[in-house]
């Protein structure tokens, strides 16, 4: 248990304030909803009525830091050749405010990989300026499942700074140095009293309870692998999926891109932009393609969450956001095949 | 691709003609070595019929910044394939009604039938559209707002 | 062929922003079939022309800036690098708009990425090399560095074959191998031509006839995949045991450093953890996932 | 339209289609696993088949598994995804032998949207939400509230032409009749609000929609009429569109999806439905098959020994905008 003793408290009325403070030093990231969707946007300087309505956004929190396209560089060509520049990158430190738990941990799932053996400028510039300001979930959506992968929605392990709803107050845990540094800066912040902590500690108890979908993460890389080879039980799981980008584009721990050119003239950029290990072209080569069919390619999406990740940097790469679950037009539930595929391991190794 | 460094009233249209090589083509020819003018607006494509023209030619075109794209066959019943240009007329009706409900210009999209032999009529048909199209101006649709203003040219 | 020998190098690392491509002049380009070439570049910086190193075995992302980038293997050999060299069969978009370049012309290169052939392991053993069609380009890196090593080896037996006459690639290195008596140099063709006087046969085929020995050897296997999987029963029908099988797989690629995901298969990427495998690493998944 | 009668009827038909060797499979709905969804289910299995429901969140258009699957399908439709059926069956891409069609008269389909703004709350938070003929009363701790059924529906069943299946075997219960004149206008409302504004602020309305497009493709992997083996957006010679989500490539990839379906869609509305980002897409789609309409009397999947639209033509379609 984390020491909340050092926490502070910040009135609800005050976060207008607190905002403005932050907007001077950085961009300001909150949850925004147009009249369409909820999505990460810069704070207008006025509007913190995403406190009441709040819950996740749409799109996950990744697209700060990892765009769905971006330029990487553009070129120039003349008689003398190409000239290359990099884009110039205006907003280094950027503070997102209100990020959830699970989000969080997916940032630190991107991190993995984004500074594995080579390091991506790109994502890692902008990550590493960032700060998150996290926000407790007091009202999971019934397709959560954070609670079974490690983290909770009131989880502070990923974040700079930790918020917890305690009515007219969010409870403020200072986690990281960043985190203490905007707290010694604000003149904001109260003390707390032990009532305080008592509410924050309840409110955090009563929000986990709230959690009630689970999955069962004992063994699941060897159930998995067991039923690897099983094509018609993969196919049976993958009939109704129709093969979209929902699910890996929206999920906020999937990190997989495609690079593009486009040249008009004597100019043009290389982009790189979200792609999906759902779509047949993603692994196609001229000659053959591994993954024509598509339970092929579902079964990589669930392995490579479930198995090869954690393989590789000790990690399931699923936050249990749930985004994947709610937004998927067939729904198509991954709870639900790690639960048939836990099914037909046990029937498989009782035989 | 268009560049609009040129000054408002300086500018020029930039049209891209699909003509179909049996019939509007011919009758393009036949315009030159007949020694008919036409305005120098139009960059022609040569196709084997109307009917081979997608509407996704037409929007490429419009993407990468002509400022019209005219589609011209043969006469219903003169179609060298027999039918194509009745496919063709059905796509442009419908493509021609729905780019004007996006926003698109209805000016921007033309189609005609020129004949073979019809020179002047290509002629007519080419004025005509330059002059509609001059009319409503640059096209401007696909344009990012942040470089509608500046110099950078591209897109 | 002038020869400057780098493999003493300190080895080179992508500094900085590992996605900016260095730009290099194309310098020659030999036809090799109707449909591959090998085209010989070098770098246009100075400096980096001195400081650049690379392994056999490696590969590099080409790209035409504004068309696109895909891998290609390095096939020439770091024992001779008056310039790089890379064979590229025309496919796609990309590898055609390279074919339409000429000589002068400037193209995108970034890398070496990737792992290379085991040299500490292969050395005092005999080598065995399988090749089909274009995946001699790998070995003929390997060959190269060996061949120009020649008494840190054992025996050289290199099988190579192609669909037909016309489909062989790289016939002037098969040509100095052949005369070369240290090598046993087998070429073979699926079907040959009026003028062929050569072997008729599949590699797996004439591998299984020159039947080389398996012991103190190693196997080093690069081809077409249909090739690979059929090499592999032969040779351990010959004795090889997994370990001694060495290849390299092919997978579409953006990245080329373990990032974009597409070259993933089980908990490796080929990019970050190959292109080259023992057979031993990956015959638990080369039936399912390959 | 949460009809026992119509659920026990369908599970005993399709039992004894599957048990007579009739078809291969029974694509249905079960109970999805979230409240008030469902989700195809697609089996051979006969112990399946007790989990087929019917019920007012039953939202996909299955017909869109037609052309993947090999052998005969039973599959349950509603009036719009039997036209899908139709069309399909125009272009060859299914053959009618091969699917025995489970017609469900429909009376529209409950949109979650609509009831999430109408009562403030998500899904997640409803209690309960139960159809009455045509009111609907929904729940939310405890507080029932009654809503006339039109105000739930979505916009594309609100104004449903044709609501009982126009091809099928098997018709599942009684006939339902087409929306009133009144609801038809309504469901037309979004539409004809964009018409009303000048073209450049529609141009600036499609920009900026389709400035947060992903490329996910749900939109069309979601659509029945999209079958291409490949689509144009996936060719690379010619390279048409970059697969990069910016506006103007995600504007033309949808002006020209919608060129593809046009005389092909039957107005289910899935691809407005699956838009993580919700773009108005049936505002494209309704447009484009009332557009067709208007100009060549032509409705999307009515008949099935016609051609398909694009595939055809008249002597005397209209020619007035040729010059």
């Amino acid at each position: 248990m984390k020491k909340v003793t050092d926490s502070k408290k910040i009135s609800k009325k005050n976060i207008a304030k607190l905002l403005d403070e932050w907007r001077q030093e950085f961009t300001v990231f909150v949850p925004w909803r147009d009249e369409a969707v909820a999505k990460w946007a810069r704070w207008d300087g006025k509007d913190t009525s995403f406190l009441d309505w709040y819950r996740n956004t749409v799109v996950p929190p990744k697209a700060i830091f990892f765009p769905p396209m971006e330029e990487m560089f553009s070129f120039q060509k003349d008689r003398e050749g190409y000239h290359l520049e990099l884009p110039a990158s205006d907003e280094p430190k950027q503070l997102i405010f209100g990020i959830r738990p699970c989000d969080a941990k997916a940032l630190a799932v991107l991190n993995m990989t984004f500074s594995d053996a080579y390091e991506d400028p790109y994502y890692l510039a902008k990550r590493n300026g960032g700060v998150l300001v996290g926000l407790g979930c007091t009202n999971p959506y019934d397709s959560c499942f954070c609670t079974s992968l490690d983290s909770s929605p009131t989880d502070s392990a990923n974040v700079d700074l930790m918020l917890t709803d305690i009515g007219d107050d969010f409870l403020v845990e200072a986690i990281t140095d960043k985190g203490k540094a905007l707290m010694a800066k604000t003149s904001l912040a109260e003390a707390v009293t032990r009532a305080d902590e008592a509410r924050a500690k309840d409110v955090k108890e009563t929000t986990y309870a709230k959690v009630t979908k689970k999955i069962d993460t004992e063994g699941i890389k060897e159930k998995l692998l067991s039923g690897f080879d099983n094509k018609d039980l993969w196919e049976k799981i993958a009939a109704k999926c129709i093969t979209c980008g929902i699910c890996t584009f929206l999920c906020p721990t999937c990190y997989c891109f495609d690079i593009n050119d486009e040249l008009v003239k004597n100019q043009g950029e290389r982009f790189r932009s979200w792609d999906s290990c759902a779509f047949p072209l993603y692994t196609k080569m001229p000659m053959e393609n591994p993954r024509v069919e598509k339970w092929r390619r579902l079964r990589q999406k669930v392995c490579h969450k479930y198995v090869f990740y954690p393989m590789n940097f000790d990690v399931i790469a699923c936050t249990g956001c749930g985004r994947c679950i709610r937004l998927c037009p067939v729904n198509w539930d991954i709870t639900q095949t790690l639960d048939n595929l836990s099914a037909e391991a046990q029937v498989k190794m009782e035989k | 691709m268009v560049c609009y460094m040129t000054q408002e009233s300086e500018w020029e249209p930039k049209l891209l003609g699909f003509l179909c090589k049996w019939c509007s083509y011919a009758g393009a020819d036949l315009a030159g070595t007949s020694r008919k003018k036409y305005p120098a607006n139009i960059r022609v494509i040569r196709v084997p019929c109307s009917g081979r023209v997608d509407p996704l030619f037409i929007l490429k075109a419009l993407r990468l910044g002509f400022d019209g794209v005219l589609v011209s066959g043969c006469h219903p019943g003169d179609c060298h394939y027999q039918t194509g240009n009745y496919y063709a007329r059905r796509r442009m009706a419908i493509t021609k009604k729905f780019l004007e409900y996006m926003g698109i210009e209805t000016q921007r999209i033309q189609a005609s039938w020129v004949s073979a032999s019809e020179a002047g009529k290509f002629v007519e048909v080419v004025t005509e559209v330059t002059k509609e199209v001059k009319e409503i101006g640059p096209n401007r649709l696909f344009t990012d707002e942040r470089r509608r203003n500046g110099t950078k040219t591209t897109e | 062929m002038a020869v400057s020998d780098i493999s003493h190098r300190p080895r080179f690392l992508a500094k900085g922003n590992v996605y900016l491509p260095h730009i290099a002049v194309i310098e020659k380009i030999i036809d090799e079939t109707y449909d591959t070439s090998t085209f010989h570049f070098n770098f246009k910086d100075e400096k980096l022309r001195e400081e650049f190193t690379f392994e056999s075995g490696q590969f590099a992302l080409v790209s035409i800036l504004g068309i696109g980038e895909a891998p290609f293997c390095i096939c020439s050999s770091p024992t001779r690098i008056d310039h790089l060299e890379c064979s590229i069969r025309q496919v796609g978009r990309l590898t055609r708009a390279l074919h339409r370049l000429g000589v002068g012309a400037e193209i995108g290169f970034r890398g070496p990425y990737g792992n290379c052939f085991p040299l500490d392991f292969l050395q005092g053993k005999n080598l065995v090399f399988v090749g089909g069609g274009i995946g001699l380009s790998p070995l003929r890196s390997l060959i190269w560095n060996v061949v120009d090593n020649r008494d840190r080896y054992g025996n050289i037996d290199i099988i190579y074959g192609a669909r037909s006459p016309a489909d062989l690639c790289f016939n002037y290195d098969l040509e100095a191998w052949d005369k070369d008596k240290t090598v046993n140099m087998v070429t073979t063709v699926d079907k040959g031509d009026e003028s062929w006087t050569g072997r008729e046969g599949f590699v797996p085929q004439v591998l299984e006839q020159v039947a080389p020995s398996a012991s103190n050897a190693v196997a080093i296997v690069c081809g077409p995949p249909i090739m690979i999987r059929f090499t592999f029963p032969v040779l351990e029908k010959l004795g090889f045991t997994p370990e001694q099988m060495i290849t390299t797989l092919e997978k579409r690629m953006k990245c080329g450093i373990g990032k974009c995901g597409r070259c993933n298969i089980g908990n490796i990427y080929v990019c970050r953890d190959g292109p080259v495998f023992s057979y031993a690493q990956i015959m638990s998944f080369i039936s399912s996932e390959y | 339209m949460k009809d026992g009668g119509m659920e026990q009827k369908l599970r005993s038909e399709a039992k004894a289609l599957l048990e007579q060797g009739k078809v291969d499979y029974i694509i249905g709905f079960e109970a999805g696993s979230l409240k008030f969804t469902t989700t195809p289910l697609i089996t051979s299995d006969k112990d399946d088949i007790d989990r087929l429901v019917i019920n007012p969140f039953i939202v996909n258009n299955l017909s869109v598994y037609l052309s993947e699957l090999k052998g005969r399908a039973g599959i349950v439709v509603k009036g719009c995804d039997s036209r899908s059926i139709v069309s399909l069956l125009q272009d060859n891409k299914v053959a009618r032998e091969n699917v025995v069609i489970l017609g469900v008269p429909c009376s529209g389909i409950i949109d979650l949207g609509k009831v999430e703004k109408l009562v403030g709350k998500d899904r997640d938070e409803i209690d309960d939400i139960t159809q009455d003929r045509d009111r609907v009363v929904i729940t939310v701790d405890d507080n029932r509230r009654e809503f006339p059924i039109r105000e739930v529906l979505f916009d594309n069943c609100l104004g449903c032409e044709l609501p009982t299946p126009q091809e099928y075997d098997i018709l599942l219960g009684e006939l339902t009749s087409a929306a009133s004149d009144e609801d038809k206008i309504a469901s037309q409302k979004k539409i004809n609000s964009l018409k009303n504004i000048p073209p450049e602020q529609r141009w600036e309305f499609w920009r900026s929609e389709f400035d947060r497009c992903l490329r996910c493709y749900a939109c069309r992997n979601v659509c029945p009429a999209c079958f291409c083996q490949r689509c144009f957006v996936e060719e690379t010679e010619p390279l048409w569109l970059l697969p990069v989500p910016r506006w103007q490539d995600n504007l033309v990839f949808q002006v020209i999806r919608n060129m593809h379906v046009a005389g092909r869609c039957t107005d289910c509305g899935e691809c407005e439905r699956a838009c993580p980002v919700n773009i108005p897409l049936r505002s494209l789609t309704r447009e484009m098959y009332d557009m067709v309409d208007e100009l060549f009397h032509y409705k999307a999947g009515m008949d099935k020994e016609a051609s398909s639209f694009l595939a055809a033509y008249e002597a005397t379609d209209v020619e007035d905008f040729i010059r």
